[in-house]
C-alpha cells in the first residue's frame, strides 16, 4: 500500500512541478509516476502493489464494461414498447464473509444495472439479489460468483 | 479538446438522467423501477459531474468532483439496497411477470395473499 | 382643606382596626373625625358668609388641565356640613346597628370613603377633580348598596345602581371637557366669568345635555329613578347616610354649582324644570303604593329630588333658595327617618308597614324621633320643614307658573300622607305581633335620629342664624349677590293657605290610603314597560348581544378565522391599490428559458399534488418536490447558500414529518364540494392578489444601494468574499443571533411537548371541564 | 453605563440567562434562582435604559459598528425605552410569582429559559430600528410564546396553540411577504432610512398597499378586530403566569409596531391609513368588550378584555394628535400593569377555588379580603375608575378625541368603559361577594404556607397594584413622560436624524405634525396633511 | 436497522460527512457554507448513526449532549457579540487580527468566525435535539 | 418562441470560466432535459402506488438535482456551485435513510 | 422570468391558503410548509433575480468583478429558512401530540377553548 502512497506522492511532484494542479498533471503524474517506480522495483523490492494495480485495473475494466453493458440493455427495455425482462430474486450463495467484501459485492451488484442486492441472509451465507433478466436463476448465481465475487476477492484477498 | 470530452460527457450523462427517469416512471414494480433509478441516474449524474471537472480542470473542482461522484457511488447502491430491503420485507407486491422468487419471504407472501399487501398504510393513494 | 380629606382618607384605613379592637363602640370614636371637619368647616363660616376665598389647589396632570383645586363658598359649606355632620351620626348608628358583625369595620371604612369622596364633590372647584371624587362617590356606594353582598338582590341592586350613576357619569365626563374646552378653563370659579361664551358656544347644548344627564342618573331624577329603592338593599346606616344628605343630592349639588355658568337659559328650564316635576309627582305617587318602610322613604326622597331640580331648573332667586332651604330640611328629616326605620328594623325584623303598629309603647325614643323627623316631613309648624314648604311654594307661585305650583302641592300632599304612613302607623294602633316582642335600642340607635329631629325643629324656630349661610349658599347658586332672610312665621298669605291645603289633603290621603292604594297598584301592570323594566330589557339584550356576536365571530372555527384574515388582506390590498393597478403595470421584458419555465411548472404541479393527495405522505412527498425544485430555482439564479440550506432544511422537514406521522391515518375528505370549491376560488384570488403585488412592487423597484455597500465592504471590512455569509456572521449578525435563539426555542418546544406528558388526571387544572361534550358535540355537526 | 451598553443589555442578558439556564437544566432550584436573578439584572438594565433615554433623548447604536442603513440600527427612544422597562417590571412580578404557582414538572422543561427568551424577543421588537429585524424578534417572541403555551401539553392547551400558532404564523406570513415588497420598492430594511425614501415615493399605491400589509401583520399580533380570534381561544390555556405575561407583553409588541410604523413611516396619507385605523380602533374596543361580557370565567373574560383595551391604545394613534397620542401610551403604561396583575389575581383566585369559573367560586371577599382588595383596586383601574391609573389613560384619550373631533370614537370609548366595568363587576360580584358554592372543590390548593411562598405570591401581586395606585397619584409626572413620547413620536425628523445623522432631510411632505403644538383645549388637532410646516428638529423633550 | 451494508458503509461514510460538515463550516466564510449548513450536515450525519444503530449510541458518539451545545453555542455567539464592548465598540463588531503563514497565506481569524462556530454548534443541537425527540418516542 | 430562447441562451450571462458556445448549448439543453426528468421522478411520486416508490421517487430527484447544478456549474462558468452538489449529494442519502428507517420502522408498529 | 416567478408564488400562496383552510391539522401543516416557500420565493423575486452571478467576491479580488445577484434577500431568506424550519417543526410536534392526545386531526372537534 505505501507505493500506492508513493505514486500518488509522485503525481502531485509532477504536477507542482508542471506548474498547475489539474486533473490532466494528475493523471499524467500518476502514470508516469507508476513507469518510474515499476522500473525502480529492483531497488525497492517487490510488491503486490505492482499485481495489485493491473487487478484494479481490469476489474474497474470489467466493472465499467459491465455497468455500460447493462445499462444499454435496461435502456434498450425501457425505450422500446414492449417489455421483454424476466425479473425475479435469486438467492446467491456467499463466499465473501467479512462485512466488507459484503457490502463492497452488494454495492457492485446493485450498481449494474439489472441487478440489485436485496438482502443479506441473517447468517450472512446468502445474498438475495434481485434481476431484470433471469433466464434461469443458475446462470444468474454463476454471472455473479465467478463475475463480480470472484474478481472482487481477488482483489482485496 | 475538453469541450469536446464536456460535451459528450453531459450527453451521455443527461441521456442515462432521463433513462432513469423513464424508467422510474414505465416500469410495472417497485423492484424494476429501482433498476432504472439507482444505476442509470447515478452514472448519468456521475457523467455530468466528471464534465464540470473536466471543463474546469482546475485541482478544487476536480477534487469536490471526485469526492461528489465517490459519494454517489458509494452511497447509490446502500440507499437501493435499503429500499428495496424494506419493500422486500414490507412485501411490496411484485410485477406478474417475475419469474422466480427465491427468498424466503415468498413462501409466506403467497400465503398472505396480494390484498394484504396492498393494504398497507393506503398504499393505493392518488391524487384525485 | 385637604387635611380635611385625608383626615377622613386615613380614618378611613383605621376603621377596621378601630372595629376590631374598641368594638361598636368605636363608632364614637371614628364621629370624632367627620365632627371635626365639621367643627373646621364652621370655622370657616365667616369668611365665607363674607364671601372671601377660601381655597386650595395642587397641580395634579396639568397638561389634562387637572389640578385638585378646593373651594369653600356658602353652597359647599352648606353641603359640606350636611355630609360631616350627618355622617358622624351614621358613623355612631352604624356601630349599634351593626354591633357584634365582623363586617362593621369594613362598612365604616366604605361609609368614611364615601364621606371623603362626597366631601370632595361639594369642595371641587375644577370640573375634573370634581368629577373624580364624583365618580368615587359611585364606586364606594356600589360597594355600600351592596354591602350584604350574600343576598342576590342586595349584588343585583348595587350594579344597577352603579350602571346608571356610573353610566351617567360617563356621560358627565364629556359634558365637563366640553364645558372645560368651550369656556376656555376647567375652574369652575374661572368659568363663571365666561357664562355667556359658554351659553353661545357651539357645544353648549351637547354638553348640557350631558351634564344633566350625569346629574339627573346621579339624583334619580325620572325616568332612572328606579335603582334608587332598589338600593334599600343595602343595611340602613347606608341608607340614611346615601339618600338623605349625600350620594342623591350630588346631581343637585351639580346642577346648582353650574347653574351659574350654564343656567338661565330657555335650554336649561327646559330641559331641567319638567323631569324634575315628574319625577317629583311620581316619587310621591310611588311612595303611598310602598308598603316597605324604606321603600316609602325611597320614592319620597325621589319626589323631593325631583322639587329641588325642578326649582333648580326654574331658575329664580326664590327657587334657588327655597330648593337649598328644602334641601337642608330634607337632608335633616329624611336622615333622621331612615334612621329611625333602621331602628325598626333592628328590633322587629320587619320593615312592612301592614305588619308593624302600636311601636310606641316599647319604642317610645324611636317613636319620638318619628315624630320630630315626620312633622317635618309633613312641613307643619314649627319645624324647618315648614320654612323649607313656604318657601317653596313662594318661590314658584310667584313665578305664576300654576302647572308647577298645582304639581308641587299635589306632591305634597302624597309626602304628607308617607310622613303618616311612616311615623304614625308603626308606633300608634293596634301592637302587632312583631312588635310585641321588639324593644328599643340601645342610645346609638335612636340618638342619632333625634339630635337630627331637634336640629330640625331648633333651624325653624330660629332660623335666623342660619339665613346668613343659605344666602351664601344662594349667592354661589344664583352667581349674583342673593339676601335670604328665613323666618318661620311669614303671616297668613298664599303660601300658608297653600299648606293646610296641602295638609289637609294629606291627612285624607292617609286615611283614605287603603282605598287609594287599590287604584295605584293596579298600575304595575305597566311596571314591566316602565324605566326598570327598561334597565332589564337593555341588560339583557346588551346580554344577549355580545353573547350572539361572541358565537359568530369566536365560533371555534380555526378556518373561518383563517378566512377572515385572508379575506381582508386581499380586500385591504385591493381596497388600497384603489384599483388603479393596470395603469401601474408595466409591461414586464420577456425574458424566460425554458429549464426555468419548467422548474417553476413543477412547484406549481407540486403544490397542486400536495394539495389533491389523498394520503399525507404523498401530500408531504410533494411539498419536498416543491422545496427541492425551489432550491433548483436558488441554483439557476445565483443563490448557492440558499440552495444548499433550502435542500438540506427541506429533506430535514420531510424527514420529520414522516418520523411524527407514521401514526396518522389518510385524509378524510370532511369538506363538501361547495365548501372546497369557495375555498379554491379564495385561495386562488388571495395568491392572484399577491402575483400582482409582487409584479406591482417589481415595477416600482429603485435601486438597492443597500447591496452595493455588502459587495464593496465584505472583502476590505469583513475578511469573507462570500457576501451572503459576510451578512448573516457579519453585517447583520443580529438577525442571525435571533435565528439561533428561535431554534434553540423549538428545541425546548420539542422536547418538553414529546418527553413532558400531563398528569394522567382527566381535565387539568387549566382548560375547561366541559371539554369532553364540546367536542363530543364538534363531531356532531360535520355540516362542511 | 455607556449608552451603547444600555442599548444591547435588555437583549443580551435575557439570551446570557438563558444559555446559563440550559446549560443548568437539570436542577429546579437553579433553575428558579437564575431565572428571576436573571429577571431582576433585566428589570434593572430595563431601568438604566430608561433613565439614559430621559436624560440623552434618542440614544442609537449601530450593531456591528455598520453605518445605518446598511447594518441592523437598535434605537432607544422614549417608546421603546419605556416599553422595555415595563416588560422588565412585568417579567420581573411573573418570575417571582411563577416560583410558587409553576409546578415543577414545567420548571423542569424549560419555563424559566423560554420567559427569558420570550423577553428577549419582546425588548429585541421595541429596541430595534430595522423591519427585518423587528420581523426575527417577533419570531423569536412568538415562538417562545408557542412553548409557552404548550408547555405542559394539557389537552386545552394544545386546542388553544393550534389556533395561536396558525393564526400568528399567518400574520408572520404577511409580514414577511410586506417586508419583501417594501425591499423591492425601495431597496432598504431601515425605518428611518424607509420613512426617508416612503416620504417622497412616487408611487402612492405601493405606500398604501405596504401600510394595509403591515397593518394586518401588527394587527393580528395586536388582536385587533377582525383579527383577534387567535387570543381569547388560547390565553386561558396555560397556566397562570405564562397567560399574565402573555396578557400583559404580547400584544402589546403589535401595537408598539404599529405604533412605531405608523408614526414613522406610513404618515404620508393619513386620511386613509389612520381614518381606517380609527375604525378598527372603535370596532375592536366594541367587539372585544361584548365577547368579554359573553364570558364566564376569570380568564377568559379578562382575555377578551385584553382585545378591547387594544381598541383604546390604537385610538391615541389614529387620532394622530400629541394628546391622543399620549394617551395612548399613557394607556400602554396602564394596561400592562393592570391587565398583567389580574391575571395574577386570576391565578390565585383559581387556586383558591380550583377553578375560575365564575359560577363555581365564590365567598373570597370575606375568606381574603387583602385579595379581595388588590382585585377592586386593579379591577377598577381596568374600568378607569379614578384616581387609578385607567382613569388618566382614558380621561387622555378622551381629551385627544374631543380636541380632535371625534365624537364617535369618543361615544365608543366611554360606552365600552362602561360595559367594562360592568364585566369586571361581574367578576368581583360572582368571586367575592356571592357566597361560596356548598361544597368546595377537591383541587384547591388555597394559601400557601411557608411565608416565602406567600411573598411570592402575593409580592407581585402588590407591586403592580401599588403601581396602578401609584401611577394614577403620579399622574402628573407619567403624563409628562408620555406626552414628551408622543412629541418625539411625531417629530420623524428627530428619530431620522438621530438613526441617519448624515442624511438630507427633504422637505417632508407630511405626517409630521407640530411638535410643539399647544395641548390647550382644542387645540391638538391633527395637522392638515398639506399645510403642516416643516416641524422643527430637537425640542422633542420638555 | 441491522443491515449488514449500511452498517459498514456508514463507517465509511459517517467521518466522511463530518469532514464534509467541518469543510462547509471553514470555507463559509469565502464559499458557499457557513455554520447553518455545516451544523445541519453534522447533525445528519449523527442521525443517520442513530438509524443506523441507535440514538443512545449516537448520543454516546457525540459525548456532549446536544443541550450543552445549544447552550454554549448561544454562548459563544453572545460572546462574540459582547467581546468588543470591552474594546469601546459596539455590539457585534468584528474584531480581526491577521496571522500570517507560510502554508496558507494571510489569515484573518476574527470574531465572526466565532459567531459563526456558534451558530454551528447551536444547529447542530437543535437538530439532534429535534431527532433524537422524535426517534426516543 | 422556443427558438427564441434558445437564442437567448446562447446570448447567456459572461461567465467566469469562458464557456464556448457549443458547451453551452449543450449545457442549457442538458438543464432542460434534467428538470424534464425531474418532472417524471415527480410523476413516480404521484403515481405511488407504495412508500417505496415515493422514497424512490425522492432519493431520483435529489439524484438528478445534483445533476442540474453540475449542468448549471458548466452552464454559468461558476465553479461554486458543484459545492451545493456536494451537499445534495450528502444529504439526500441521509434523507433517504431516513425515509428506509421509518420503513422497516413500519407505518403502524 | 419575474412574471413566472410571480405567478409560481401567487400559486404556492393559493395552494398554501387552500390547504390552511382545510378541516384536517395535518394539512393545515402542509399548508404552513407551502406557504413558506412561497414567502421566500417572494422575498427572493421581489429582491430582483439575475441569472448565476453568484454573491462572491472572486479570490483574490477586493470587490465582485461585475453586477451580482442581491446577496441581501438572500441572507434574509436564508433565516427565514431556518426560522420556518423552526416553527414547522414545532408545529408539527404540536400537531402530532394534539392529534395523539385528543384523538382527532379534525379542526372542528377543536372548539373548546374558544367560548
Ligand atoms: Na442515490
Ligand atoms: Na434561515
Amino acid at each position: 500500500m505505501i507505493y500506492f502512497f508513493f505514486n500518488i506522492f509522485l503525481s502531485l511532484v509532477w504536477a507542482l512541478a508542471n506548474g498547475h494542479i489539474s486533473l490532466g498533471s494528475l493523471v499524467t503524474g500518476f502514470v508516469f509516476g507508476y513507469g518510474v517506480l515499476w522500473l525502480s522495483q529492483p531497488l525497492v523490492g517487490p510488491s503486490r502493489y505492482f499485481q495489485r494495480l493491473p487487478v484494479a485495473l481490469r476489474f474497474t475494466g470489467f466493472f465499467l464494461w459491465q455497468l455500460i453493458l447493462s445499462n444499454l440493455r435496461v435502456a434498450y427495455d425501457v425505450v422500446t414498447p414492449r417489455l421483454y425482462m424476466q425479473p425475479g430474486i435469486v438467492a446467491v450463495p456467499l463466499d465473501a464473509n467479512a462485512d466488507l467484501e459484503i457490502t463492497l459485492l452488494a454495492n457492485l451488484i446493485t450498481l449494474t444495472p439489472g441487478t440489485l442486492s436485496l438482502d443479506v441472509s441473517a447468517d450472512r451465507q446468502t445474498l438475495y439479489v434481485h434481476a431484470m433478466f433471469v433466464d434461469s436463476p443458475d446462470e444468474v448465481r454463476d454471472s455473479i460468483k465467478n463475475g463480480f465475487e470472484r474478481r472482487l476477492l481477488e482483489l482485496i484477498r | 479538446m475538453s469541450d469536446i470530452v464536456t460535451i459528450v460527457l453531459l450527453i451521455i450523462g443527461v441521456a442515462f438522467a432521463l433513462l432513469a427517469s423513464v424508467a422510474v416512471v414505465r416500469m410495472p414494480d417497485l423492484y424494476t423501477r429501482m433498476h432504472g433509478a439507482t444505476k442509470s441516474a447515478t452514472l448519468g449524474v456521475g457523467c455530468t459531474i466528471l464534465a464540470t471537472a473536466v471543463q474546469f480542470a482546475d485541482i478544487e473542482t476536480t477534487t469536490v468532483a471526485i469526492l461528489v461522484i465517490g459519494f454517489l457511488f458509494l452511497t447509490a447502491p446502500v440507499a437501493a439496497h435499503m429500499i428495496g430491503r424494506a419493500a422486500h420485507r414490507q412485501r411490496v407486491p411484485k410485477w406478474s411477470g417475475t419469474v422466480v422468487d427465491e427468498s424466503p419471504l415468498a413462501q409466506s407472501v403467497a400465503d398472505a395473499g396480494p390484498d394484504s399487501v396492498e393494504s398497507q398504510h393506503g398504499s393505493a393513494g392518488e391524487t384525485s | 382643606m385637604f387635611l380635611w380629606l385625608w383626615v377622613i382618607l386615613i380614618a378611613a384605613g383605621l376603621a377596621p382596626g378601630v372595629s376590631r379592637m374598641v368594638g361598636s363602640r368605636g363608632g364614637w370614636l371614628l364621629a370624632l373625625v367627620p365632627a371635626g371637619v365639621a367643627v373646621c368647616l364652621l370655622q370657616q363660616w365667616p369668611a365665607v358668609v363674607n364671601q372671601q376665598n377660601v381655597s386650595a389647589a395642587v397641580d395634579w396632570v396639568p397638561s389634562l388641565h387637572l389640578m385638585v383645586s378646593l373651594r369653600l363658598d356658602g353652597l359647599s359649606l352648606l353641603f359640606g356640613l350636611l355630609v360631616t355632620g350627618i355622617g358622624a351620626l351614621v358613623l355612631v348608628y352604624a356601630g349599634a346597628y351593626l354591633k357584634g358583625d365582623e363586617r362593621l369595620g369594613r362598612l365604616w371604612m366604605f361609609l368614611l370613603l364615601f364621606m371623603a369622596a362626597m366631601l370632595g364633590v361639594v369642595l371641587a372647584d375644577n370640573l375634573l377633580t370634581l368629577f373624580i371624587f364624583w365618580e368615587l362617590t359611585s364606586i364606594t356606594s356600589y360597594l355600600l348598596i351592596g354591602f350584604n353582598s350574600d343576598r342576590p338582590e342586595s349584588r343585583a341592586s348595587a350594579l344597577q345602581a352603579l350602571l346608571v350613576t356610573g353610566g351617567g357619569g360617563l356621560l358627565l365626563l364629556p359634558g365637563l371637557l366640553l364645558l372645560g374646552f368651550a369656556g376656555q378653563s376647567f375652574e369652575i370659579s374661572e368659568l363663571l366669568n365666561h357664562a355667556d361664551q359658554i351659553q353661545q358656544h357651539a357645544f353648549y347644548g351637547p354638553m348640557l345635555v350631558l351634564i344633566l344627564l350625569g346629574a339627573f342618573t346621579k339624583s334619580a331624577q325620572f325616568p332612572f329613578h328606579f335603582w334608587l329603592p332598589d338600593a334599600m338593599a343595602a343595611p340602613t346606616p347606608i341608607s340614611a347616610y346615601l339618600h338623605s344628605a349625600t350620594m342623591v343630592k350630588a346631581g343637585v349639588y351639580l346642577v346648582a354649582r353650574l347653574h351659574p355658568v350654564l343656567g338661565g337659559t330657555a335650554e336649561w328650564f327646559w330641559m331641567i324644570a319638567p323631569i324634575g316635576t315628574a319625577t317629583m309627582v311620581l316619587g310621591a305617587v310611588l311612595a303611598l303604593r310602598a308598603t316597605d318602610l324604606k321603600q316609602i322613604l325611597a320614592y319620597a326622597t325621589i319626589s323631593v329630588l325631583g322639587t329641588l331640580m325642578m326649582l333648580l331648573g326654574i331658575g329664580t332667586e326664590a327657587t334657588l333658595t327655597a330648593a337649598l332651604v328644602l334641601l337642608v330640611a330634607h337632608a335633616l328629616y329624611k336622615g333622621g327617618l331612615f334612621m329611625m326605620a333602621g331602628a325598626v328594623d333592628h328590633a322587629v325584623h320587619q320593615r312592612d308597614i301592614r305588619l308593624l303598629g302600636g311601636l310606641r309603647s316599647v319604642m317610645p325614643a324611636t317613636c319620638g324621633a318619628a315624630l320630630l323627623a315626620g312633622i317635618s316631613m309633613a312641613g307643619i309648624l314649627p319645624t324647618f320643614g315648614f320654612i323649607a314648604k313656604e318657601t317653596w311654594y313662594e318661590a314658584v307661585g310667584s313665578q305664576a307658573s300654576v302647572p308647577y305650583l298645582v304639581a308641587s302641592v299635589l306632591s305634597n300632599i302624597g309626602l304628607v300622607a308617607a310622613a303618616g304612613m311612616v311615623c304614625i302607623t308603626p308606633f300608634f294602633g293596634r301592637q302587632t305581633d312583631a312588635a310585641q316582642q321588639a324593644h328599643e335600642g340601645g342610645p346609638a340607635l335612636w340618638g342619632p335620629p333625634v339630635v337630627l329631629g331637634i336640629a330640625g325643629f331648633c333651624l325653624g324656630l330660629l332660623p335666623g342664624p342660619f339665613s346668613e349661610l343659605l344666602a351664601a349658599g344662594s349667592t354661589a347658586i344664583a352667581g349674583q349677590d342673593v339676601s335670604v332672610k328665613l323666618k318661620l312665621w311669614h303671616g297668613v298669605n298664599a303660601a300658608l293657605l297653600l299648606s293646610l291645603l296641602t295638609l289637609a289633603g294629606g291627612f285624607l290621603l292617609y286615611w283614605q290610603r287603603h282605598r287609594l292604594a287599590g287604584v295605584i297598584t293596579a298600575t304595575d301592570r305597566f311596571m314591566p314597560w316602565g324605566p326598570a323594566g327598561a334597565y332589564r330589557w337593555l341588560l339583557k339584550s346588551v346580554n344577549q348581544l355580545a353573547r350572539g356576536q361572541t358565537a359568530i365571530l369566536q365560533n371555534g372555527y380555526l378556518r373561518y378565522y383563517l378566512l377572515m384574515m385572508v379575506g381582508l388582506t386581499v380586500f385591504s390590498v385591493w381596497m388600497a391599490l384603489g384599483g388603479e393597478l393596470s395603469s401601474h403595470l408595466d409591461p414586464m421584458p420577456f425574458d424566460f428559458r425554458i429549464h426555468e419555465v419548467m422548474l417553476a411548472g413543477l412547484i406549481l404541479m407540486s403544490a397542486v399534488v400536495a394539495v389533491r393527495a389523498k394520503t399525507w405522505l404523498l401530500s408531504v412527498g410533494a411539498l419536498g418536490i416543491a422545496g427541492y425544485a425551489v432550491a433548483g430555482i436558488f441554483v439557476l439564479f445565483g443563490a448557492p447558500d440558499l440552495a444548499m440550506t433550502q435542500f438540506v432544511i427541506e429533506t430535514l422537514t420531510v424527514f420529520l414529518f414522516v418520523m411524527a406521522f407514521s401514526r396518522l391515518p389518510d385524509f378524510r375528505r370532511l369538506s363538501s364540494v361547495h365548501t372546497r370549491r369557495r375555498d379554491a376560488l379564495i385561495a386562488v384570488v388571495a395568491g392572484g392578489t399577491i402575483t400582482m403585488l409582487l409584479l406591482f412592487a417589481m415595477t416600482v423597484r429603485s435601486d438597492h444601494p443597500i447591496s452595493a455597500y455588502y459587495a464593496a465592504h465584505s472583502v476590505p471590512e469583513a475578511h469573507g468574499r462570500n457576501v451572503v455569509n459576510v451578512i448573516l456572521v457579519d453585517f447583520r449578525a443580529l438577525d442571525t443571533l435571533g435565528e439561533i435563539t428561535v431554534l434553540s426555542i423549538a428545541a425546548i418546544g420539542v422536547y418538553s411537548l414529546l418527553m413532558l406528558r400531563p398528569a394522567a388526571r382527566p381535565g387539568s387544572t387549566d382548560s375547561s371541564g366541559n371539554e369532553a361534550d364540546d367536542s363530543s358535540r364538534g363531531s356532531a355537526q360535520r355540516g362542511n | 453605563m455607556s449608552a451603547q451598553v444600555a442599548v444591547i443589555l435588555p437583549i443580551a442578558l435575557p439570551l446570557a440567562t438563558m444559555a446559563v439556564l440550559v446549560l443548568a437544566w437539570k436542577s429546579i432550584p437553579a433553575q428558579k434562582i437564575i431565572g428571576v436573578g436573571g429577571s431582576t439584572l433585566l428589570l434593572i438594565s430595563a431601568a438604566a435604559l430608561w433613565w439614559q433615554v430621559d436624560r440623552n433623548d434618542i440614544l442609537v447604536l449601530q450593531v456591528g459598528n455598520w453605518p445605518a442603513p446598511f447594518g441592523i440600527t437598535l434605537v432607544a427612544d422614549r417608546l421603546s425605552a419605556i416599553m422595555v422597562l415595563l416588560a422588565g417590571l412585568m417579567v420581573f412580578a411573573v418570575s417571582v410569582y411563577s416560583l410558587v404557582t409553576i409546578d415543577d414538572r414545567r420548571v423542569e422543561f424549560g419555563f424559566h429559559p423560554l420567559v427569558q427568551l420570550l423577553l428577549m424577543g419582546v425588548c429585541g421588537a421595541f429596541l430595534t430600528g430595522d423591519l427585518f429585524n423587528l420581523y426575527v424578534w417577533f419570531e423569536v417572541m412568538l415562538i417562545a410564546s408557542f412553548v409557552l403555551l404548550t408547555l405542559g401539553g394539557e389537552r386545552g392547551q394544545l386546542e388553544g396553540a393550534i389556533k395561536y400558532v396558525t393564526l400568528n404564523l399567518i400574520s408572520s406570513a404577511v409580514f414577511l411577504a410586506a417586508i419583501g415588497v417594501i425591499y423591492a420598492a425601495t431597496g432598504t430594511l431601515n425605518m428611518a432610512d424607509l420613512a426617508l425614501k416612503l416620504r417622497s415615493f412616487p408611487d402612492e399605491g405601493i405606500v398604501s398597499v405596504l401600510a394595509m400589509l403591515f397593518l394586518i401583520a401588527f394587527g393580528t399580533k395586536a388582536a385587533v378586530f377582525p383579527l383577534f380570534f387567535w387570543l381569547p381561544a388560547s390565553y386561558h390555556t396555560p397556566p397562570v403566569a405564562v397567560s399574565a405575561i402573555f396578557a400583559g407583553l404580547l400584544t402589546k409588541v403589535g401595537v408598539y409596531s404599529l405604533i412605531r410604523t405608523f408614526t414613522l413611516m406610513f404618515v404620508t396619507d393619513l386620511d386613509f391609513t389612520h381614518n381606517l385605523l380609527l375604525l378598527i380602533a372603535g370596532l375592536t374596543m366594541v367587539t372585544g368588550v361584548l365577547g368579554a361580557m359573553a364570558q364566564s370565567e376569570i380568564r377568559r373574560i379578562l382575555s377578551f378584555h385584553i382585545v378591547s383595551q387594544i381598541g383604546y391604545m390604537l385610538m391615541g394613534l389614529a387620532l394622530f394628535t400629541p394628546l391622543a397620542l399620549a394617551g395612548s401610551v399613557f394607556y400602554i403604561i396602564h394596561h400592562i400593569v393592570v391587565k398583567t396583575n389580574l391575571f395574577l389575581i386570576g391565578g390565585v383566585v383559581e387556586r383558591h377555588c380550583g377553578t375560575g369559573r365564575l359560577a363555581e367560586t365564590g365567598g373570597l371577599s370575606g375568606s381574603a379580603p387583602v385579595l379581595a382588595t388588590l382585585f377592586f383596586l386593579s379591577a377598577m383601574s381596568l374600568a378607569g375608575i379614578p384616581p387609578l391609573s385607567g382613569f388618566f389613560a382614558k380621561l387622555t384619550l378622551i381629551q385627544g378625541g374631543l380636541e380632535a373631533e371625534r365624537y364617535a370614537i369618543v361615544a365608543a370609548a366611554l360606552g365600552v368603559s362602561l360595559l367594562t366595568m360592568f364585566s369586571m363587576t361581574k367578576i368581583w360580584a360572582e368571586v367575592f361577594w356571592k357566597p361560596a358554592p356548598e361544597e368546595a372543590l377537591p383541587e384547591a390548593c388555597g394559601e400557601p404556607h411557608s411565608m416565602t411562598d406567600r411573598f411570592s405570591l402575593y409580592g407581585p401581586i402588590l407591586l403592580l397594584a401599588t403601581f396602578t395606585v401609584g401611577i394614577g397619584l403620579m399622574a402628573g409626572p407619567v403624563m409628562k413622560a408620555s406626552l414628551a413620547t408622543a412629541r418625539q413620536l411625531l417629530d420623524q425628523d428627530a428619530y431620522i436624524q438621530a438613526v441617519l445623522p448624515n442624511s438630507r432631510l427633504p422637505e417632508s411632505e407630511a405626517g409630521a405634525a407640530d411638535s410643539n403644538a399647544d395641548v390647550g383645549p382644542l387645540a391638538g388637532q391633527r395637522p392638515a396633511a398639506q399645510e403642516s410646516p416643516q416641524s422643527p428638529r430637537g425640542g422633542t423633550v420638555e | 436497522m441491522d443491515s449488514v451494508i449500511l452498517k459498514t458503509a456508514i463507517r465509511f461514510l459517517l467521518p466522511l460527512l463530518l469532514l464534509a460538515s467541518v469543510f462547509l463550516f471553514l470555507r463559509g466564510h469565502n464559499e458557499p457554507g457557513g455554520g447553518f449548513v455545516g451544523g445541519l450536515v453534522a447533525s445528519g450525519a449523527i442521525a443517520l448513526y442513530a438509524m443506523t444503530c441507535s440514538a443512545a449510541a449516537a448520543r454516546q458518539m457525540v459525548r456532549v449532549s446536544p443541550r450543552v451545545l445549544i447552550g454554549s453555542g448561544l454562548l459563544l455567539a453572545l460572546g462574540s457579540g459582547l467581546a468588543p464592548l470591552f474594546f469601546g465598540r459596539p455590539f457585534l463588531t468584528g474584531l480581526w487580527t491577521t496571522v500570517t503563514t507560510a502554508s496558507l497565506g494571510e489569515l484573518h481569524p476574527g470574531t465572526p468566525l466565532l459567531f459563526d462556530l456558534g451558530v454551528y454548534c447551536v444547529v447542530t443541537g437543535v437538530t439532534l435535539v429535534f431527532i433524537f425527540s422524535l426517534l426516543e418516542e | 418562441m422556443m427558438l427564441d430562447c434558445l437564442a437567448g441562451h446562447l446570448t447567456a450571462a459572461v461567465p467566469i470560466v469562458a464557456t464556448s458556445a457549443w458547451v453551452a448549448l449543450t449545457a442549457q439543453i442538458s438543464l432542460v432535459v434534467l428538470v424534464l426528468a425531474l418532472g417524471l421522478a415527480f410523476l413516480r411520486l404521484v403515481l405511488g402506488p407504495s412508500l417505496p416508490d415515493r422514497v424512490v421517487a425522492l432519493d431520483l430527484v435529489a439524484t438528478l438535482l445534483v445533476g442540474l447544478i453540475a449542468v448549471s456549474s458548466i452552464e454559468t462558468g461558476d465553479v461554486i456551485f458543484l459545492r451545493v452538489a456536494m451537499v445534495v449529494a450528502l444529504f439526500s442519502f441521509i434523507g433517504t435513510i431516513g425515509f428506509c428507517w421509518y420503513l422497516q420502522r413500519g407505518p403502524d408498529q | 422570468m419575474d412574471i413566472i416567478l410571480a405567478i409560481t408564488v401567487g400559486g404556492l400562496y393559493a395552494a398554501g391558503i387552500y390547504m390552511m383552510l382545510r378541516r384536517s391539522v395535518v394539512k393545515l401543516l402542509i399548508g404552513l410548509g407551502l406557504l413558506s416557500h412561497a414567502a421566500n420565493l417572494l422575498i427572493f423575486t421581489a429582491g430582483g433575480v439575475i441569472r448565476g452571478r453568484v454573491p462572491v467576491v472572486p479570490a483574490g479580488e477586493m470587490q465582485p468583478l461585475e453586477t451580482i445577484a442581491d446577496p441581501l434577500p438572500q441572507a434574509l431568506i436564508l433565516t427565514a429558512i431556518v426560522i420556518s424550519f423552526a416553527v414547522l417543526a414545532f408545529a408539527l410536534v404540536l400537531i402530532y401530540r394534539t392529534c395523539q392526545t385528543l384523538g382527532t386531526d379534525d379542526l372542528d372537534q377543536l372548539k373548546a377553548t374558544d367560548t
